[in-house]
């Protein structure tokens, strides 16, 4: 298959998934649980993506995720909120301190600017650290930064402790479909520069990386503001969805929560966190509910069913694909238009596994 | 090994669309959602509220409408304390047809979904969450409770006249409306009095070590300690204040009222003041009330646990009960299961509950001027009345 | 006379109490085929190590063709334990990443081979011209560097037609057999264009036939590459197939240094490496 | 002249600084009293991060969740058992878990990368805050009271519990005990070559599981111990009890050197401290910001901690 085919028939394939859901979206109607499922889904994917642009492309293991996301959708939601309910939202502190409106674009672009300005600044400190302790300081980043945002001197900008709350959110589902599509894009096309290849080089050997003459504390800072740049717009999109925003909900609860997604999707492939996002979230908010419901079959009640029990499931499940399946649903594989076709079609040709090479030794 | 799990897992899937496909759809039902915390640092009070409208929906099964006798399905579900659950939660009572929520429990949990039930049109009926930020500015959601602007100068009046504090320490969560909120009245109406607050401070979400917080009002001389804080927490501020010592009483607001923090105060040595909603004692109605609500309640078991284990009667099982019959209300008002139109009628509704009249103003709050003071005998951990105070004074 | 390729400067590195390598010094012509020999341990990694900035030398420099590169001298408690032999202290400090040696045009090999494993043979070696690429994140991620990405697998491409591996290009590195993985690793040092090659035991593992295809094409890649080349190596006989000069190494100290012809009968050689190794 | 007058102002100075010293610590008791209680606690989670760490390199994200469980077993056994059989049967069950959790989630990746090894952790953590939600109800349980422990002393006008006096001296003495474990007994010594080079222990022939299923277990233990003095000060059990003290844990075994046990149990004693004081400064939004303040300093500038060794990778 061509270039050209290959575009043309990725372009009629995107303008089909837009028309779908547009259709979809008219014949349930927004508030139907699918279409909160994939708004909710879609911005989830562009966190786990992030996720996995630094975890399974740089080989930096962050839990930090959380204090971009608050920084986007703080950002987002102080830039938005309308001059007229200022006063409400900022009942403590006068009507706030920032009396400037964007546009949403500019304002969810702005909210990634922010987060990846400050990635910049905490990688500077943190990016030396090894594997694990470079976990544990990102962690320690986000908690700080959440109380940062607590705190009652900085209310006038971020009302404290307190919500942030009317500000626009999206009405369609097209909307952030088109916004993480874009990201998405724009990730998929970094991953697949000469960039994405020193970032593979630095996850998979750092001093033969360096030896090639790639800088590993730049190329490692790179990669961490990109994905928080990434990870504040997905914050910014949250804060639509939620339509609220707090500093307490962005604890390192959900970046371990998103991370889990990344390895159910597998670490190293695009598509496999969108999928696993989208798996994931459809599960946790819709297909799993009733695992929380007592149920009855005739009179006989289904043992183990009460509040919590979905919760159990989903941990039990995580937890026998980080033992038995570590590659994830997609392992470091990426799912494609062309794979497909081939593989329909019988053109792929037939790829050497690791060929046992006689006389290999290490 | 794979297939096993990946079997495992597409059965599991199978089951959960069967069921949910399941229902017979010949039946007339309408749909309440209850938008209650079961979990978290609000749990035992949000299941209590929720405890007060099962009961009420076991009085009162069925509305009708247009001369059709109608079903009242509740659907409940858990949003776990957490603010980032409330617009998930919201959502799933929007798509679950419901054509009007109850609750929730806390201010800072109807806030969280209120943009979200606006954004869907449906109509919410706040049940204990006292902060006016809740219904001011959507005009979807209504509430039966006083106002924490009310209740903070109710309880700043009690503690200038009736316990004679002049400086006051606050303490409040974090981030957490209600009390941050009903803090910040509080204040405003003591310094008024020409009391002086000596410290006001916040602890964030799952704090268990409140040593510190409990020296700094004692480092302070404050001859009074004012926490209006969630239940769990304040459990723990009990048993540690009786550890250390406190020596100066302990007020707070309307999440007090539960048997959890009867228990925590059973054998110490503090003296507990908080104001409610409710006061089973008050008058025949709430007597026959409390009698049938107990007697419910003795007849479930898994009820009687939900409810802490006991069967004494928080004030927000009274509040949920009442907030239920309101909602028919509205719904016989408008007589349609349309949530547009029961938004309408609900301005219109005059229904007088167990805790009191019910008519919405503008804003969509109520005017209760009764709030009882009730103190806990330390001995017995029962609740003892203290004083109903009104906004006359 | 000719000229300096590579020199190093009185070379001291020392671990704690440990001296690595002490007060070591050579220098490698341009064009020139230079050994480094010892046994086990004597510290010729590490003096490889202390060229291409993975370790900064507690004293001493390196020249690249005249040029300092890299220079640093014992200070406070690194100057109160200094255990080398010579205390001919360098002045500069110059401490440079490996990146940025490499950059330079000093490129290398590993003894235990560090390929990208689990990445195709080209794009093992296409990873090497991210370096001296002209472009930018967001005009990569807006595909506005095409001319440069084209320029770069072109001239990958070209690469591994050279060296015989394109054949191989669609290849999961870690696939290859042995032979060819040391070959592919020299191939990504090559992309590199670099002025000097290091090699460390490019022969290991290898049998004599082996041994004789790669003396045979680490002659033919100096020449075509206009390269001067250092390698550290135990089989004694492809040092003397190959190499213009030797210097040997022992517990740190360079013990001798001359032609193949004049080590093998240097007496202290002897009795300090080749009594001790069976390569010989 | 000079001398005289530096010597006569340093003179006063020290007074000054030592009265001013000594009204901190008065005014300052209760909240220092409380961090040594806190810190005593901490400490004995910390050790089996310590340990864990120095053997393993893994950050064992569960063990604060170890810890929350510990408490719940020991709510469940006192409504059926007295408090004489109840605490030392907790102890058995917590340890038992832990011996559990390694053998489940831990030994099955042990040639996996490091981060496979923690992305387990995280979801065992996560598996059993979980299972602790579904069986609690998600309401918090009430611990037990210890009798003696429970009781309120005053010391100096301060008042607080008996478990704020025992812990310390608990401690040091359980410390003490472990410490002479590591260093006469065989299984002491092992651990030690484990921690010091794991492969090469493997090749000596030291029964590498053994090793670790002891570290844990030993880890664990102390747990159960430290649950029962930090519950018994702050008595309501939730799910979530375990992550913060568990992580706080964790940075005072990072702060005193990781791998190091009198690091860890240092490292503990000032993280309690400091998080009180602060506390009792009015910053109270900051404290746990503080411990987290603290890992980052002590990482970047001190990655070897207090009394850790320093390591070089070799190329």
């Amino acid at each position: 298959m061509d270039k050209k085919k290959q575009i043309i028939i990725s372009i009629v394939l995107i303008i089909a998934l837009f028309a779908g859901l547009w259709i979809t979206e008219r014949l349930v109607g927004t508030n139907s649980m699918l279409i909160v499922v994939l708004k909710k889904a879609v911005i989830y994917a562009l966190l786990v993506a992030s996720i996995n642009l630094l975890q399974g492309f740089s080989g930096l293991f962050s839990l930090g995720e959380a204090g971009f996301m608050l920084l986007g959708a703080y950002t987002y939601a102080i830039f938005t909120i309308p001059e007229a309910v200022k006063g409400n939202v900022y009942q403590y502190y006068n009507g706030g301190l920032i009396h400037v409106n964007l546009p949403v674009w500019l304002a969810l672009i702005l909210g990634g600017l922010v987060a990846a300005f400050f990635a910049f600044l905490i990688g500077f400190v943190v990016l030396k650290l090894k594997s694990d302790y470079l976990a544990i300081a990102t962690l320690g980043f986000a908690e700080i930064l959440r109380a940062v945002f607590q705190w009652d001197a900085l209310g006038g900008i971020t009302n404290g402790s307190n919500i942030l709350r009317s500000f626009p959110g999206f009405k369609s589902v097209l909307y952030p479909f088109v916004v993480v599509g874009l990201c998405m894009t724009a990730m998929m096309l970094l991953i697949n520069s000469s960039y994405g290849r020193a970032y593979k080089a630095i996850r998979d050997d750092e001093i033969a990386a360096e030896a090639m003459g790639i800088n590993l504390f730049k190329t490692k800072l790179q990669a961490f503001v990109i994905s928080s740049f990434f990870a504040g717009i997905g914050g910014g999109l949250l804060a639509m969805y939620q339509l609220t925003v707090k500093a307490s909900t962005f604890t390192s609860g959900l970046s371990d929560e998103l991370l889990l997604i990344a390895v159910i999707g597998g670490i190293g492939s695009m598509t496999g966190s969108v999928i696993a996002s989208f798996l994931y979230v459809a599960a946790n908010e819709w297909w799993l509910r009733f695992l929380d419901q007592p149920a009855f079959i005739g009179t006989f009640q289904v043992p183990l069913l009460r509040s919590g029990f979905r919760k159990v499931v989903f941990s039990v499940i995580i937890m026998v694909i980080v033992l038995f399946y570590q590659q994830g649903l997609m392992g470091t594989r990426e799912f494609s238009i062309v794979g497909i076709y081939e593989k329909l079609t019988g053109l792929k040709k037939k790829k050497k596994v690791k060929a046992s090479g006689g006389g290999t030794e290490k | 090994m794979k297939k096993l799990f990946s079997l495992i897992l597409i059965c599991a899937l199978a089951l959960s669309f069967v069921s949910c496909g399941g229902g017979n759809k010949d039946e007339k039902v309408i749909y309440i959602g209850v938008n209650e915390p079961a979990t978290g640092e609000s749990g035992a009070g949000g299941k209590q509220e929720t405890l007060g409208i099962q009961y009420a929906n076991v009085v009162a099964p069925t509305v009708t409408i247009n001369g059709e006798e109608y079903q009242v399905k509740l659907v409940i579900v858990d949003n776990e304390t957490d603010t980032a659950k409330c617009p998930s939660v919201a959502q799933t009572l929007v798509s679950a047809n419901c054509c009007v929520v109850l609750g929730a429990y806390g201010s800072a949990l109807c806030i969280a979904a209120g943009p979200t039930f606006e954004a869907a049109g449906i109509p919410c009926i706040g049940i204990s969450c006292t902060n006016p930020q809740v219904t001011l500015g959507n005009s979807y959601y209504f509430r039966i409770c006083f106002l924490d602007t009310f209740q903070g100068k109710v309880l700043a009046d009690y503690a200038y006249e009736t316990l004679g504090a002049r400086n006051i320490y606050c303490l409040a969560e974090l981030g957490d409306d209600y009390s941050v909120g009903l803090v910040n009245y509080f204040c405003e109406e003591f310094k008024k009095l020409g009391g002086n607050i000596t410290a006001s401070e916040t602890y964030p979400l799952g704090t268990s070590d409140f040593s510190s917080y409990i020296a700094n009002a004692k480092k302070f001389n404050s001859d009074c300690f004012f926490a209006p804080i969630n239940i769990e927490p304040a459990a723990l501020v009990i048993e540690q204040s009786n550890a250390q010592g406190l020596g100066m009483p302990l007020l707070a607001g309307d999440t007090w009222d539960s048997n959890v923090i009867a228990t925590a105060a059973t054998g110490t040595n503090l003296e507990i003041a908080f104001s409610t909603f409710f006061y089973s004692g008050a008058n025949d109605k709430t007597k026959e009330f409390t009698k049938g609500f107990q007697d419910w309640l003795k007849a479930n078991p898994d009820k009687l646990t939900d409810n802490g284990g006991n069967d004494a009667v928080a004030a927000v099982s009274p509040l949920g009960y009442d907030s239920y019959f309101v909602a028919l209300e509205a719904i016989k008002l408008a007589n349609s299961a349309d949530p547009k139109a029961i938004n309408d009628a609900l301005w219109n509704v005059k229904y007088t509950g167990v805790t009191g009249e019910v008519a919405f103003d503008k804003n969509g709050d109520v005017d209760k001027d009764a709030i009882f003071m009730v103190g806990i005998d330390t001995a017995t951990g029962a609740f003892k009345f203290i004083t109903e105070q009104g906004a006359s004074d | 006379m000719s000229e300096s390729a590579l020199r190093l400067d009185n070379i001291t590195m020392q671990f704690g109490g440990v001296t690595a390598v002490d007060s070591f010094s050579m220098n490698v012509d341009k064009g020139e085929i230079v050994a480094l020999i010892g046994p086990n341990g004597a510290g010729k990694t590490t003096a490889f190590n202390c060229i291409t900035g993975v370790y900064t030398p507690t004293n001493g420099a390196v020249y690249l063709f005249d040029k300092k590169i890299v220079a640093n001298h014992p200070k406070g408690k690194a100057l109160k334990t200094y255990g080398g032999t010579s205390r001919d202290f360098e002045k500069d400090i110059i401490v440079q990443s490996p990146d940025k040696i490499t950059k330079l045009g000093i490129a290398r090999t590993f003894q235990n081979i560090r390929l990208f494993k689990n990445e195709t043979v080209f794009d093992n070696v296409l990873v090497a011209k991210h370096m001296r690429a002209h472009q930018n994140v967001v005009t990569a991620m807006l595909r506005l560097n095409f001319r440069e990405e084209e320029r770069m697998r072109r001239e990958t491409a070209d690469l591994l037609h050279m060296q015989d591996l394109y054949q191989y290009k669609d290849e999961i590195a870690d696939s290859l057999p042995y032979g060819l993985q040391r070959r592919l690793e020299i191939a990504r040092a090559l992309a590199t264009d670099p002025k000097v090659l290091l090699l460390d035991e490019p022969a290991a593992g290898m049998n004599p036939n082996e041994t004789a295809e790669l003396s045979e094409f680490i002659r033919k890649i100096k020449d075509e590459y206009n390269l001067s080349i250092l390698l550290i190596e135990h089989h004694m006989d492809f040092v003397n197939q190959i190499a213009d000069r030797i210097y040997v190494l022992d517990f740190g100290k360079k013990i001798a240094e001359g032609t193949p012809d004049e080590i093998n009968d240097n007496p202290a050689v002897i009795e300090a490496y080749l009594g001790v190794d069976d390569n010989a | 002249m000079k001398m005289v007058l530096t010597a006569f102002i340093g003179n006063a100075s020290f007074c000054s600084i030592f009265q001013s010293l000594a009204a901190f610590f008065k005014t300052n008791l209760p909240y220092i009293l409380a961090g040594i209680s806190v810190g005593g606690q901490y400490a004995l989670i910390a050790i089996g991060y310590t340990m864990v760490y120095g053997i393993l390199r893994l950050v064992n994200f569960a063990h604060g969740d170890v810890f929350m469980t510990a408490g719940l077993i020991c709510f469940y056994l006192s409504l059926v058992t007295p408090l004489y059989v109840s605490l030392p049967l907790t102890a058995a069950f917590t340890v038992l878990l832990g011996f559990t959790i390694e053998k489940v989630a831990y030994k099955p990746l042990r040639d996996a990368p490091r981060t496979s090894a923690m992305i387990s952790a995280l979801g065992m953590s996560y598996l059993i805050q979980n299972l602790a939600l579904y069986i609690t109800g998600g309401l918090s349980k009430q611990y037990p009271q210890i009798p003696f422990i429970s009781r309120s002393v005053t010391i100096a006008g301060a008042t607080t519990k008996m478990v704020t006096i025992i812990t310390p001296p608990l401690v040091i003495i359980l410390v003490a005990a472990l410490v002479a474990l590591i260093k006469y007994t065989k299984i002491g010594m092992a651990m030690r070559s484990v921690a010091d080079d794991f492969d090469t222990s493997r090749l000596m022939g030291i029964k590498i599981d053994k090793v670790i299923s002891m570290t844990f277990i030993i880890g664990t233990f102390l747990a159960s111990i430290g649950s029962m003095l930090y519950f018994t000060n702050y008595t309501a059990i939730v799910p979530t009890s375990g992550a913060m003290p568990g992580l706080k844990a964790f940075v005072a075994a990072v702060f005193g050197g990781i791998g190091s046990i009198p690091g860890a149990v240092i490292g503990a004693f000032i993280i309690g401290i400091c998080e009180n004081i602060i506390k009792g400064l009015g910053w109270t939004t900051f404290s746990d910001a503080f411990t987290f303040a603290l890992l980052i300093m002590v990482l970047i500038f001190m990655p070897s901690g207090l009394f850790g060794e320093k390591k070089t990778d070799k190329v």
